[in-house]
Formats: structure tokens, sequence, C-alpha cells
């Protein structure tokens, strides 16, 4: 797949400053070895495998996906956490894969995370002080510890969260407060864009809503970037844009959220959607949920033609042995399908 | 009991100072049987090939497996005359420049070959003009040898290059074994490994670092020898090992040499069992300054040092916990060639008066500009005997003149290395700032005694220049007149001492503990010798 | 929305304080052995520090008269075969085992805790090269390597690197004691790094190290303060361990003429020489030292056992 | 395996090269009277190989090593694998010797401590065992022999040169019990603790329980269920400890003067004669590696659970 191919009409009206990120032929591949000092590889996990999206600035993309598929690897590629196995992530314009550890630490700054786990996210061994100011007082953003101190209460309010708790260690705080430190400390570094890997998702429902409430506030005021990673479609419908979804380490469908869940156009979506609840007993009692046949197969061994196509109810000879092209079948609209759903 | 003490003191007393007179009367009861077990102090020997090698640990387990040409003479030590072994007898000429040997007809090798002239002459060969590659560590020793030559099977004959008393003494010591031709006309290093020679006993088993065992070689060239059946050699590093092998009676002697302590807890422990010989050990135990290193350039300094040592003090006090007593010079003490007592007395740091001899030291370290209170470092080796409590005596005697002295214990491998060093970088930091030294030889000689003291010998590790002391060596050793070579060692003596280059501390003692029922050995001077075991016999009736 | 908590920081403190009192009391209940063990080794440690008022004399006086002397009044354990004070040079001892023992265990443990977690946080081929090395190390006994290790050390007094002024900084002690210090550490890194990579591996998957990582933070703050200070439990129970095996392999050492050198008071080396030698006739010269060895590697042993009970059960060094 | 063994290899080479002083010298110089000239220090560190780089000298040794052959102690002049050869039928037996002790020991103590968990019983064993581990294998040695001499009156002591078993089987057990208690003590504490403490997790497993349900007797309950269960740790720790008990012989081998592997290694380490150190610790990592393996084929053996492909 060229280049030339993945770049769509609407990217080429915008201008290039308009995109924030640009994802462009993303893979990354786990090898699998076997011995002792002279490793052989005796395979790869496609964790991901060839994807391309791009982000506005403003905008919040949700990445939507079963576990396992790929959604979190995106994520950590994105935050440069791994290194890809190959692909490009254009920030700003620039490519962060190529960058050197000084110039990379310059851009991390700007690209925060927000992880799932509100407990194994912050150190338990520093106060929440410390893990807000760390950031801050590091990078000389604060000159002075008194200068931190309030930076910390300032960030610590802007989370919602009592000024004086900075002296209080993660293990005396709630899970929601803990999320909102996550938070706080994501703020800290004054970033463009922030990664919320399954940021909600191990929270309450009613804290769920607090915290999306938080971040709507939040990207308003600092006209913030999300990409919002969650395994279920339902969470992020409110707060995105568009919505990603992925499969087995492909984007089958991206589009407006709107459209897409109106009218999805991957058999997958489909399926996703069809499982999403409705609070409408009237309407829930009349939809009939698709359930998909089989597992999700492995990625170290993933299928030949569509990845999707074991489990696709509308799978031809054509799915299982050629990969459908991942295009723009309507304006704003890009699914990877042999035979998409008219909606 | 209190008789058997008395009786073991009166022992003690009569082998005094030098010399051993063991009990003749016996001599012609010599009894023929048993196996005598010994212990032998070591890890085990380096090589077997006494040639080459430098240690007892080479002679105790092998010497009685050899011949040599000519030896110190087994039942009298101290004598001033060698005897012969395969040597027949010997003649010197007129210039002291040709010496011809007569060898014993009918010795045969433990592989029943005949022992000849040849033998004599590949081994002398080996020792005097070792082949390239061959190691032969008493070479120097005879760099006065110009030929030898074999005229017939039974003479040998060696042609000096100039004069010297030194060279027949040489020729005497007990690694000089008689090797066979043929062998080492095959490997050169036969010997390093194996044993094959015409000693009174024939090897029977060698389990390195454990065991030697040899019994009787019946076709021994002297009639009547040896009177054992056989010999078994027991490697044991340990003293309480040793120690309590003697106690038990399970081996019967080790020829090294006991601390004073260790031979006291013996006797109390089975009185009347054993029978105490000592001697002076031909071992000085000294102290080399760095004299590269200030102050120690500084000849004040140094003969402070030495003026601190109280010598006579010392060796009261020492004897009765180290293997050291005898106060002594360069040359052995009691050896004719050595000074009298008076006349070592007025040696510089010799004296009786020890107060007088500190004041002076502590004058020469305020004329040399050396604080009280200066601090230096003593190395020294990790071995207990003598070394280690000689060295912490010697830091207590600098104390009363004012100097903090710290003693630096390195195992032997660092001590040997510190001690080593190239005269280029005895300047540098790491490089030791005083030393324990020590002259260690096999025969009593003081040509041999003093031949580490010359700034050219390998022993220098004072790395001192001196061409008074190279003159006085080489005038010395070509002087065949007795008393104008006493006048030079004196001469060498005193140019020593005044420049203290290094100096001595005491004389090793050596004190043997062995059964009673081994009789027919004498204690010699040096643990080297007298390891041929062909006159020692059992009387295992008692 | 408003989860406040309200307490003052200084009955914070004060909180912190009572509950470390408690958590000692609550050690001292459940474990009567080990706190036993945390007594002793309080003693010996008070008995290094203050060797110079406790000993009743110098460790390298030599009382010329009296030599392999039995017990007195003078020399309540009677005295070497020098004639220097047994119970003094025991006392002396205590200070040469206990530096030795927290040096090295100190210097090891913390060595191979940020050997083991950056060798997890970094993984891929610095982590497969370093537990490599570790594996070379693993399979020797400790004495071995120490005994190899021991003869390459080279002395090092204060005179070669610091200005005469400047010397009380590297007490003689030092001097004498490097070699086996080292000796003692070098073997001991690879141990520990072993066990802490193990933990921090688990660490390195931790999302606040993710965190610290988007922060921008070095590979150096991320490991030092965010890695670090969570594996202070299998940290803390290797490094008890390690006292009391370093106090025994440095008597070990010393024993062998290898380690510690005269006339530096060390337990090892009152066991051998003149107390192996005449132990007919002075036995207690011997069991004295003996003794103290193995009072006080028990009391390391049996304190790091609980501690290790007590911090994480699943260890087992 | 044999990548360890070859980094192994690598290490030791290498750093017995840092050691300072000279081998060869030091040997030239014997007990100090040595005279000898820096030629002849040069040929015979020739006759070594010794001038060569060091990465040849190293080529050549392992190839030798790879054909057994451990190359020429330098200091006296025999193959390295000769005196490995006297050496090692002693340190061997001591081994097995104490092997077998420190099982015997371990096992029935260990059990029986778990089985009367904090009691007095229990109390006593693991005090018995941490002192075992606590104390110096040289004082235990010189302990027994005082012991010995204090019992007999000085009428006896071990013997004190070798014999191998087969020539005086009374003669050799009588000197190398000693030993091999010393060092059995120390390495059945390990043992102990061990069995004890897996002993306890088996019996606290469901198992166990539903055995004690059943109505079993208890003995077999221990015997058939637990202690089977429990062995695989204790043989994990009884065979590293076997790997690692020349670290134990290298002490105690001095206290009883014995001429074994632990006593070479001191030697050679103190007089540093390469070859023979290079040699002995290749083959203390080998030993290592190899009983290893072995356990893990044991376990296999053991456990049916586990089958190695």
């Amino acid at each position: 797949m060229t280049e030339a191919a993945t770049d769509t009409p609407l990217s080429r009206v915008l201008p290039q400053t308009d995109r924030l990120l640009e994802v462009k032929n993303l893979k990354m591949y786990f090898p699998v070895t076997e011995g002792i000092i002279f490793q052989k590889t005796v395979g790869e996990i496609k964790a991901v495998d060839d994807i391309s999206f791009f982000m506005r600035k403003g905008e919040t993309l949700g990445l939507v996906g079963e576990s396992g598929c790929g959604k979190t690897t995106t994520g950590r590629c994105i935050l440069q956490l791994t290194k890809p196995t190959s692909g490009r992530i254009l920030f700003e314009g620039d490519d962060i894969t190529k960058f050197s550890s000084a110039q990379l630490r310059a851009v991390r700054r700007k690209i925060q995370v927000i992880f799932q786990d509100p407990y194994s996210s912050l150190n338990p061994r520093m106060s929440i002080g410390d893990i807000i100011g760390e950031g801050p007082s590091v990078h000389k953003i604060t000159k002075s510890k008194a200068a931190t101190l309030d930076r910390v209460k300032e960030l610590l309010s802007l989370a919602g969260l009592p000024t004086n708790i900075h002296t209080r260690y993660p293990h005396e705080l709630s899970g929601g407060q803990r999320q909102r430190v996550g938070i706080a400390r994501a703020l800290s570094m004054n970033p463009l864009f922030i990664v919320c890997d399954e940021a909600v998702s191990a929270l309450d429902v009613s804290i769920q809503a607090q915290i999306i409430n938080l971040l709507e506030e939040l990207q308003e005021k600092f006209d913030l970037s999300y990409l919002f990673i969650a395994h279920d479609l339902s969470v992020v419908r409110h707060i995105s844009n568009r919505v990603a979804v992925m499969y087995l380490g492909h984007i089958v469908e991206l589009s407006d959220s709107l459209k897409l869940y109106e009218a999805p156009m991957h058999p997958y979506t489909q399926a996703l959607l069809s499982a999403v609840p409705i609070p409408d007993p009237v309407v829930e009692k009349k939809r009939k949920p698709i359930i998909l046949k089989g597992e999700v197969p492995s990625p170290l061994n993933p299928p030949a033609g569509c990845v999707f196509h074991p489990r696709c109810p509308a799978a031809t000879d054509l799915c299982r042995n050629e990969i459908p092209v991942y295009e723009e079948k309507r304006p704003d609209h890009w699914v990877a399908c042999h035979h998409p759903l008219d909606g | 009991m209190l008789i058997r003490q008395l009786f073991t003191a009166v022992l003690v007393s009569l082998v005094a100072f030098g010399i051993a007179l063991m009990p003749t009367s016996d001599a012609n009861a010599q009894k023929r049987g048993g196996i005598l077990t010994y212990m032998i102090p070591s890890k085990g020997a380096a090589s077997l090939d006494g040639h080459k090698e430098t240690s007892y640990a080479t002679i105790h387990p092998t010497a009685p497996f050899y011949s040599l040409l000519i030896q110190v003479d087994p039942s009298k030590p101290g004598a001033k005359e060698l005897v012969g072994d395969l040597a027949k007898s010997w003649t010197v000429s007129s210039d002291k420049k040709t010496y011809v040997f007569k060898i014993h007809k009918g010795v045969k090798f433990h592989d029943g070959s005949d022992m000849t002239s040849r033998d004599a002459l590949a081994s002398w060969n080996k020792i005097v003009f070792p082949p390239q590659g061959i190691l032969s560590a008493r070479k120097a020793m005879f760099s006065m040898v110009d030929t030898i030559t074999t005229p017939d099977s039974h003479t040998i004959v060696f042609k000096l290059k100039f004069a010297s008393p030194a060279f027949i003494w040489a020729m005497a010591m007990p690694f000089n074994y008689i090797y066979s031709a043929d062998v080492l006309a095959k490997n050169m290093r036969y010997y390093e490994t194996k044993i094959m020679g015409t000693g009174a006993f024939k090897l029977v088993e060698y389990t390195p670092k454990v065991r030697i065992r040899g019994e009787r070689f019946d076709q021994y060239f002297k009639p009547g020898r040896p009177y054992m059946d056989g010999i078994i050699g027991i490697f044991s590093p340990k003293q309480n090992v040793y120690v309590a092998a003697l106690e038990s009676g399970r081996a019967y002697s080790m020829f090294r040499g006991l601390p004073p302590q260790a031979v006291k807890d013996l006797l109390k422990a089975r009185p009347g069992e054993f029978v105490v010989q000592s001697s002076t050990w031909n071992c000085a135990l000294n102290i080399t300054p760095n004299s590269y290193k200030k102050p120690f350039d500084n000849v004040k300094v140094r003969r402070a040092l030495s003026l601190a040592l109280d010598r006579w003090g010392g060796s009261r006090y020492l004897s009765k916990r180290a293997i050291v007593k005898t106060v002594g010079g360069v040359v052995f003490p009691g050896h004719p060639l050595a000074p009298s007592r008076r006349q070592l007395q007025t040696l510089e740091g010799y004296g009786t008066n020890v107060k007088k001899n500190r004041e002076k030291a502590m004058q020469l370290l305020k004329e040399a500009g050396v604080p009280r209170g200066f601090k230096f470092t003593l190395n020294n080796r990790t071995t207990d005997q003598p070394y280690k409590i000689v060295g912490i005596w010697a830091v207590d005697q600098w104390r009363q003149i004012g100097l903090e002295v710290k003693q630096k214990v390195l195992p032997t491998s660092k001590f040997w290395a510190a001690l080593r060093r190239p005269k280029s970088r005895m300047t540098e930091k790491g490089a030791f700032t005083v030393s324990i030294d020590f002259n260690c030889q096999a025969v009593v000689n003081p040509t041999v005694d003093i031949s580490k003291y010359i700034p050219s010998s390998g022993a220098n590790y004072g790395k001192y220049d001196d061409d008074v002391l190279e003159r006085l060596y080489n005038e010395q050793l070509r002087e065949p007149d007795f008393d104008k070579q006493k006048a030079l060692l004196w001469d060498f003596q005193k140019r020593l001492t005044d420049q203290a280059w290094t100096f001595s501390t005491l004389w090793w003692h050596r004190t043997i503990v062995h059964n009673r029922r081994m009789k027919g050995w004498n204690i010699t001077p040096s643990h080297y010798l007298n390891m041929g075991l062909v006159d020692v016999w059992l009387d295992l009736d008692k | 929305m408003t989860e406040t908590v309200r307490v003052p920081a200084a009955a914070d403190d004060l909180a912190a304080q009572v509950s470390w009192a408690q958590s000692i009391l609550k050690f001292f209940r459940e474990k009567p052995l080990g706190a036993a063990g945390l007594v002793i080794v309080l003693a010996y440690i008070i008995t290094a520090i203050f060797a110079d008022y406790i000993a009743p004399l110098d460790p390298l006086d030599v009382d010329y008269d009296l030599f392999n002397a039995k017990p007195s009044l003078d020399h309540l354990l009677g005295t070497d075969d020098i004639g220097r004070d047994l119970l003094s040079r025991l006392i002396y001892g205590a200070r040469t085992a206990m530096l030795v023992g927290f040096v090295s265990s100190l210097v090891g443990a913390t060595l191979g805790l940020f050997i083991g977690v950056a060798s997890a946080y970094f993984g891929g081929i610095i982590d497969l090269i370093t537990q490599r090395v570790v594996d070379v190390f693993i399979s020797f006994p400790l004495i071995i390597l120490a005994l190899a290790i021991v003869t390459i050390v080279p002395d090092v007094e204060a005179d070669m690197f610091l200005p005469e002024y400047l010397h009380w900084l590297w007490p003689d002690i030092f001097g004498t004691t490097l070699p086996v210090i080292v000796a003692i550490t070098i073997p001991m890194i690879p141990r520990c790094a072993r066990v802490v990579r193990a933990s921090a591996l688990a660490l390195r998957e931790m999302p606040y190290v993710d965190a610290a990582r988007a922060l921008g933070f070095s590979h150096l703050r991320i490991i030092s303060r965010h890695m670090v200070p969570n594996v202070m439990a299998p940290y803390l129970i290797m490094l008890t361990a390690f006292m009391g095996q370093a106090v025994l392999l440095e008597a070990s050492l010393s024993y062998l003429a290898l380690g510690v050198q005269e006339p530096t008071p060390a337990w090892g080396l009152m066991l051998r020489g003149s107390a192996e030698q005449y132990f007919r006739s002075a036995p207690h010269a011997a069991i004295v030292p003996g003794l103290a060895i193995t009072m006080s590697v028990f009391a390391f042993n049996v304190f790091g056992d609980s501690l290790r009970d007590v911090l994480d059960p699943r260890l087992r060094v | 395996m044999f990548p360890t063994m070859f980094f192994v290899s690598v290490v030791v080479f290498f750093l017995m090269q840092m050691i300072p002083g000279d081998p060869v010298e030091l040997k030239m110089l014997g007990d100090g009277s040595g005279d000898f000239s820096p030629e002849q220090l040069t040929l015979e560190r020739e006759r070594y190989g010794l001038n060569d780089h060091p990465v040849i000298q190293f080529t050549n040794w392992m190839f030798g090593v790879v054909q057994l052959d451990f190359g020429v102690s330098i200091l006296t002049d025999r193959r390295v694998s000769e005196d490995i050869a006297i050496a090692l039928p002693l340190s061997f037996q001591i081994a097995i010797m104490s092997t077998l002790l420190a099982t015997l020991l371990a096992i029935p103590l260990g059990t029986l401590a778990a089985l009367r968990q904090d009691t007095w019983v229990d109390y006593l064993i693991r005090i018995f065992s941490i002192a075992g581990i606590a104390t110096p294998g040289f004082f235990l040695g010189i302990m027994m022999i005082i012991g010995i001499l204090v019992i007999t009156n000085s009428q006896w002591a071990p013997p004190f040169d070798y014999k191998p078993i087969w020539v005086d089987p009374w003669y050799n057990l009588s000197m190398l019990i000693w030993p091999a208690l010393a060092t059995g003590y120390r390495y059945s504490a390990v043992a102990m603790r061990m069995t004890r403490s897996t002993v306890l997790e088996v019996l606290r497993e469901d198992y166990i329980r539903t055995a004690r349900a059943k109505g079993l007797v208890e003995k077999i309950i221990i015997n058939r269920h637990a202690l089977t269960n429990a062995m695989l740790p204790v043989i994990t720790v009884i065979g590293i400890e076997f790997a690692f008990l020349i670290g134990g012989l290298v002490v105690t081998e001095q206290v009883f003067n014995l001429a074994g592997i632990g006593n070479l290694f001191v030697t050679a380490v103190e007089l540093k004669d390469y070859m023979v150190v290079q040699a002995l610790v290749l083959i203390v990592a080998f030993v290592f590696v190899f009983t290893n393996f072995f356990i893990d084929i044991l376990y296999a053996w053991l456990d049916p659970r586990i089958r190695y492909a």
C-alpha cells in the first residue's frame, strides 16, 4: 500500500497544521523467540498491522475494539512507549518515531496519557503532590518548590480535587479521586493531546460520567485532543467526534460518530452495536442481537484475507482470499470490507 | 615424671648453640628394619627436580631417593670439612682451580643400570650449564666453573676460571642430585615429575600433596645401608596436624622446625617420648627499607631503624615464641669466618646498651628531619612463623623511638609481588616502604650467605646500588687466605651496616622434636640438609 | 464530587509514627526469634561502634611476658600466641566483621538492586546480556568467587589518592578490609540482581512507569524514583540475608589467610594460627571467636527470616 | 548449558589475567633463595605460552579443554588433569557422604518439624537447622577435632593421609566421616528448612484435607501424599547444594588437612597457579550446570505433570 493510497481526499483539503496527529501504516509486531543466546524468531504477534488515521486539533477520536485487538498497543506506539515495527507517527507534522531521545523528551510533554487502572497508575511510594508536581519540576516548568506546590494545587482544583490532599498517598484515595489525580498529572505538562487508555472502564458508572464530564470540560478549556480508547462503543459515543473500530490489529471502520452509530458499514461494527443496550425497552425488545460465531483468532496466526472472515456472517471466497482495502467508501467514512453494508 | 623432664632438660641444654652433640654410644647397635613415617610441613612439592627447585618441600620428599657427589657430613653437620657421597675421594690442585673427584664403583640406579662419571657429568652440566629453556636454580653459584670433564668412567674433573672457597660448598648443596644420563638424554624434564636415582630408597608411590613412599634399595652402594625397610613422607602444611601426628606416635619426625610453644606442648603431653635437637638455623630475618622513598633515602633514617632494635632483648623474648633466637650479622653465627660476639657488639645497633642506641636513633631521626610520630608501613608475609611475630616485635621497637608503624601482612603472592618490584618502579606510590626480608641458605658458607646482599644479586629487594659491597664480595670470593677473607667479610658487614640498605634482626632457630625411637639423625643448621636418611635407624623395641 | 480528606499534616505524621512503633511491637510479639536476632545484631553493632570504649586494652598491644596465657583478671580471655589480649581482639573483631558485613552487603545488594531494576526496565538485549552474566556468576559458590577475586584487588591506602590532611576520611581499617569487601560484594551483586529483576519485571508493566515515561523523565529518574522504591521488600530481604553470609564469608576468607590480614583483629584470623595449633592447651582461644561468628550469623539469619515472613512470605532466598 | 560454560571460561580466564604478579616468577623464586636472570624468566614464560597474546592463550586453552586437557600446572609441571584426578575422588566421596548424611537427617527432621509446627519440637529443629547455617564449617571442624581429642584424651586423632576407600575402607571412612559431618550439617540445615516449609505448604493443600476427611490413616497421608509432593523442591535444594558443596569443602578440607579439590583450589589461588584455578572453576560450573540438568530430569520422572519434549 503506497502512501498516496492512504491519503484521503479530505486530508488533502485540510491544511497540514490542522492535523495534530497522523498515523501512517503503523505496524507493531512482537517477535516470538526461542533460544538463550542465539535467539531465533519463530513467529510474530501482529498486534497492530498496518493502520492509518489522523486526528485534528481539538478533536476526540474514539478507538474501540475487543481486548487484544491492538488498540492499547496503538496508544502505546503514539506515546512512544513501544517502538513500532514500521510506519510513521507524525505529530504536528514531525515524525516522532525518528526523534532522538532529547527531541522525544520535548515532544512528550505535549502527549500525555491517562490509564485505565487508577490503582496501578499511581506510584504507591509517592505522595499526590509529588506525583503531580514531578513533571513540572523536572522539566523546569516551575522554578521553585513553592511554585511547584502552587501548580499542584491549581491542577488539583482543575481536576476537581481538594487542594489539601497533596500530602496524601494514593492508597488513601478512592478510585475516582485517583483517576482525577491521573488527569491532573497528565495536565501538569500542558499537553495538546491526551491518550485516554480505557480511562473510565474501571470506574463505577456514576463516577464514569463525572470523569467524562471533567474530561470534556478540560477539553474545552485547554483545547485538548483526546484519543479515547475503549472496548465498548457506548462509552465513547458521547465524547467522540469520530470513532475508529479495530479488529485483530486492523482498523475496520472509521467514521463520524453520528454516521457510525446510525449506519455502520462493517459487519463487525454492526455486531458490536447490536450488543450495546439501548435505554428504551420498546426499541430494545425489537432489536435482534447479532451473535458472532467463534473466537477471536490468535494474532500470532491471523487468518488470510479479511481477518474478520471466519466470524463474518457475510463472508465469501473473496473475503477468504483477499485482504479488503481500507478506503473511504463514503465521505469521511473509511471501511475495510469487501461487502460493506449500506446502512 | 620429674626425672623424665630433667632428662629432657639436660638433652635440650646439651644440644645448645650451633651444633648438636648426639650420644654416639649406641652407634654400633643400629638395628635393621622398620618404616619411618615423617611429616613434610608443606602443601606439596612444586616439582621434584632438585636442580631447579629451591624449597625444602622438594628436598624433604625426594632426598632419600638420590645421591650427591659430595655432601655435608650427616654425622657432623657443623664440621668444617665435607665428605663424599658418590665421590670416594677428591683432590684439589695447588692453584685451587682443578678439582678431581673419584666416584665409587658398582653404584646402581634404581632401574638397575650402572652409575658412572657419565651420569655425574650429565647432571652437573644440567646444573652448571643448563641448556636453553632448562632452569637451574644454582647456575649463578657456579660462575667460576670453566669446564667439566670425565677422563675415565669413574672420574670427574671440574676446572675453575678462578679459585674460590665457595665452590666446594656450593657443590655440596643438597639439591645437586645425580641423575641418570640416559634418562636425561631422552627427556630433560623427566625429573620434574618422576624419581629415579641411586639413593638408599626406591620409590614405591608418589601421590602429589598427599604422600611419598619408598622402600629399601637393595643394591644401594653403601654396604649395610639403609637400615630401614622403607620411608613414608606425608605432606601436611598444618601445624596442629603434624604435631598431633608426632604426639600420637604415628609419625616419628618432622624435619623443618617447630615453634617453642609446640615443643613445650609436645614434651608436656608425652614426657620421655621425644628427643629434642636444636641449632641455629641458617636463615636470617632481615628488614629492608625502600631507599627510593623519602625519608628512607636518607641513610640516617635507615640507621635509626636498625639502631632501635634491641636484638639481645629480642632474642630472649622472641625465642620463647618464635623460631628465631641468635643475634648475628650477615655471616652464619658460629661459623669460623663470622665475627665474635664481642666484635659483633661493636657494630651499630648490635650493642647491649639499648638506651644509648635508641637515643642515638632519635638523634639521627631528628637530624634527618623526621618528626616524632612519623608513620610508615611495614610489609610482611602472612606466615606466622617467624615473620609475623618478628614483625610485631619490630613495630613495637620502633614505637619506642617515636615512629608509628603499621604492619601490613600480605599473602605470599602479594608479598613477593611487592618485593620483586623492578628498580624503575620503586618510587611509585604502591611500592613498599619498609619490608621484612630474609636470607635462607642450604649450606653454611659465608660466601653463599652474603651473596644475597650484593647489589647485583637477584635477591636484592632493596634495589640499592653500592660498588663497595660489590667489590668486597668479589675480593673475598677470590681470597684464599682465611684471615684475609674474614677481614674482608667484616668490612662487608660494616659497609652494609653503615649504609643500612638492609639489616638483620635475628637468625632463625631450628628445633626438631622427634620420636626417641628414631636414631642416627643429627640436626643441621639448615632444613635442606641431612635428608638422605641413609644412616637413620629405628629402635622399635623401646 | 467533593470527597475531601481533612486530616492536618502534623497529625498525619504522628499517626505514621505510632504505626511505625506499633509495627515494631507487632514484630516483637509475633516473631520472638526474629526479635531476638535483631537484639543480638544491635548488640554487635554497638560493640563494633564503641569498641574503643568497651575493649579493655588495645588489640594490637603486645604483652611481652604473657603469651598463650590462660584467662586471668588482667586478660579476661587470656592472650594469644604473641601476647595480645584476646577479649580486646574479639571486641575489635566485631568491628571488622560488622564493617565488612554491612558495607559489602549494602553495596552488593544496592548495586544488585539497580542492575536488576535496570535490566528489567530496559529489557531486550541489555536484559539478555545482564542475565547471561548473572548466570555465570551464580553458577559458583560465593566463596569460590570471593577467593578468585580477593587476589586481584589491589591494596589501596589513603596516601595513594588523598592528601595528608584528608587521611582521616579513609581509616586504616578500610585499607586492610577493602580487598575482602570487594571480594564479597561482587558475588553478591548478581544474586540480588536476579531476585530484584524478577520483581521489577512486573513493575515495568505498571502504568505509573509508563506515565513516568510519557512525562519524559530520564531513565535514571524512572529507575531510581519509580521502580526502585517499589522493590524494597525483596531488596531488604536480600540485604539481611547477605549480611549473615558476608560475615561468614569474611571469617572463612580470613581463616584461609586470604581475607583480612594481621594485625587487624578479625574472628576468622583468631581461629587460624595459634588458636588451631594450641587448642589442646588453650581451647577457649578457638571456641570464643568461633562462637562470636556463629552467634552473629545466627542472629542475622533469624532476623532476616522473620523479616522475610513479614515482608514477603513467598520469597525464598 | 554450553553458552553459560563458555561465558564462565571467558570470565575465569580474563579474571586470572588480572591477578597482579607473575606465577612463573613466583615459582622460580621458590622459598626466596632462587636466583635467576630475566632471560630465564622469559624462557620459562615462553614454555607455558604466557608471552602470547591473551586471546591466543585463551584459544589454545579452550582447544585443550574441549579435549579434556586442562593444560600443565605452572607450579608443578604436572598435567592439571592428573592433579584433579588425585583430588577429585576424595572430595567426591566427602560430597556423597555429606549428601547422604544431610538427606538422612533433613527429610525426617524437616517433616517432623512441619507436622509438629509451632511446638517445642519444631522450635528445636529450627534452631538446630539455623545454627547449621550459621556455624562456619571450619569452626565446626575445629570443634570436632577438639572434641575427639578431649573424649579420647588425645589418644586418637583421625588419620591424616588419604587412602581410597577400595584400598582401606575402615581407614578411609574413619578419616572422611568427620569432614563429611562438618559439611553435611550445614547442608542438612538448608535441606531441612526446605523440607519443613514444603511439607507445610503441601499439608495445607486441598487434596491432603480431602485425604484426611476420607479418614486415611495419618501415616499413609504423610508418606503417600505429602512427602512425594514435597520432595520436588527438596530435591532441588539437595541438588543445588551438592553442586555448591565445593564451597564448603574449601574450608573443611583446610581444617582436616585433606588434599581434595577445595585444598587444590586454595593453594592454586594463593600461588596463582592459573591453569589449576581455571580448570577447577570450570569444573565447579560444569557440576552446577549438570546438576541442574539432572534435577530437571528427576523432576520429570517424579512429577508426571511435567514432561519435557
